[in-house]
């Protein structure tokens, strides 16, 4: 476990991830936080952990650049991008302070205490009287089942190709592997997938083959064009 | 003054109710006696009674009501009449298109496929008479079984839902390309 | 007189749609022009806002709703037993400002503003007609996009969206109170 990076400040004191934790929470306002003085003593723990040979995270790598491109951004005379560096630091979180701020100021203002009434009931005729067109329903019908076919049960052929999906075997694949190669004991590699297209099953002839290699029960020879060779009459080791 | 105040709460009441509210009720929400509430009433119905005002007080046998003054019923009717043309939100005509096509459905059924509550909009387009009920299921909780209305086939010029649109294969193929 | 007959008819209108009627259909029912129409509505609404008044007419973004006046809010509910409306909480304050500055604005957006799922929340906020859809994003699965209603606007005291309270502003003020 590494110690966590602590900062002084005026304001603050705690690691980074608490701090920018204070700034999401609306506890702590990033205005008043000084960056140059933040990569500073960022700096200072990195160079003491250099020293002892810690490892740094790559998120605190990534941190550590941020806050030094700031400060030598802010050595320089254009503070434009200063303040653009700062925004892009802050942004996301900014945007909720100020939603939050928004909703303080909405609700000091909302208010249910005004009454509406419904239609007057003399009029008790809301039929719908305008006009639309079968394109547009059709096009409505479109738009609505598009959005809502992932709320729909799925459909039993979405299950139909997990269900009736072909799960082969690695011990049945040995068995057809031996069979072959005692049928002829020697015979090219490639030659024991002739006819397989089936994804799973390729698979698992793949590993039966890696399988029986390591159980001495086969050899494989050959840069070019590799044979398999039956061992032992395809018996196990030592049999 | 505190009798302006009054007749103002008296007056928003009678508003907010759209029904007949009877004196006793008055009385009692303002905490004054009947026959002060009865007077008030009385003073506030004549107030209301100008020349081509828009709204009288009437005296009915429960109570006092708020309506429309019946010689506007005219410029009302056209008011509200072009309320009734107005173009269906897209909510709406979904809900619609929804229902149509699989009548008769639930209301859970439509919220299903739309995603998103249809309380209101369902409401709303049975108020309109482009959906009604159509019984219940025979589930859990009884649902209502909602279905499309002859209103309905009218404002789509159609006369019978056997013209609607065919929901085409492509969609279902474009759909699985798309999943 | 006609202009009182006029006044009397929008009047009568506004009181028996209950809903927010736009400018524009109140001068097409009444066969006068635009400006004529939002002339008499504004006339009409200053009448309606007498000291203690019962009710109020309220501008809501280019139409005239008929309300009781807040000051009568506790008479009203005590007449009516309605029970009193929960303020909104920090939550439901919190989707609906992000909404309300952003418009129209996908459930996503406002989830990834606030960091957590807001799906019970904006359906709430729907159910109290505070928020309404408005029509679909074109991006992959349609998300439906939402928007703040009239019903809004008339809890918040205001009559357009422009009239929300500034964010920059208050919060360039609020530092320079602090600093």
């Amino acid at each position: 476990m590494m110690d966590k990076i602590c900062y002084k400040l005026e304001t603050f004191e705690g690691p980074l991830d608490l701090l920018l934790a204070l700034i999401a929470k609306n506890k702590l306002d990033i205005f008043n936080i000084q960056i140059t003085e933040l990569v500073d003593q960022y700096l200072e723990q990195l160079a003491a952990m250099r020293e002892r040979r810690m490892d740094v995270t790559s998120e605190f790598l990534e941190m550590a650049a941020r806050l030094i491109y700031l400060k030598t951004v802010s050595l320089l005379p254009k503070h434009e991008e200063t303040e653009r560096l700062k925004c892009e630091l802050t942004g996301q979180l900014i945007e909720y302070q100020s939603c939050k701020r928004a909703a303080a100021q909405l609700g000091e203002r909302f208010s249910f205490d005004s009454y509406t009434r419904g239609p007057e009931k003399m009029l008790p005729d809301r039929r719908y009287h305008g006009h639309f067109t079968l394109k547009e329903l059709y096009a409505a019908y479109l738009s609505a089942a598009g959005r809502g076919k992932r709320f729909l049960p799925p459909p039993q052929e979405a299950f139909s190709a997990i269900v009736s999906h072909r799960i082969v075997s690695v011990s049945s694949r040995i068995i057809y592997v031996l069979r072959r190669l005692r049928l002829r004991t020697e015979q090219r590699y490639e030659a024991l997938f002739d006819g397989i297209h089936n994804h799973s099953e390729r698979v698992a002839t793949f590993l039966a083959v890696l399988e029986l290699i390591k159980g001495g029960r086969i050899a494989l020879n050959g840069d070019q064009n590799p044979k398999v060779k039956l061992l032992n009459g395809g018996g196990k080791h030592g049999d | 003054m505190e009798i302006k105040k009054l007749q103002g709460a008296i007056e928003a009441i009678l508003f907010a109710s759209g029904d007949a509210v009877s004196v006793e009720r008055i009385a009692e929400a303002l905490a004054i006696d009947r026959a002060t509430a009865g007077k008030m009433l009385g003073n506030l119905a004549d107030r209301y009674c100008t020349e081509h005002g828009g709204i009288r007080i009437v005296r009915l046998e429960d109570g006092y009501q708020m309506c429309t003054n019946p010689e506007h019923a005219a410029a009302v009717r056209a008011a509200l009449e072009i309320r009734r043309r107005m173009p269906l939100t897209q909510a709406s005509l979904e809900v619609l298109a929804v229902v149509a096509y699989n009548q008769p459905v639930s209301k859970a059924f439509v919220e299903q496929v739309r995603g998103v509550d249809c309380s209101a909009v369902i409401s709303g387009l049975v108020a309109k008479e482009l959906l009604e009920e159509r019984g219940r299921l025979e589930l859990p909780g009884r649902p209502l079984l909602y279905g499309t209305t002859a209103n309905f086939l009218r404002c789509l010029g159609i006369s019978s839902l056997s013209e609607l649109p065919q929901l085409r294969k492509e969609q279902e193929t474009e759909e699985e390309e798309a999943g």
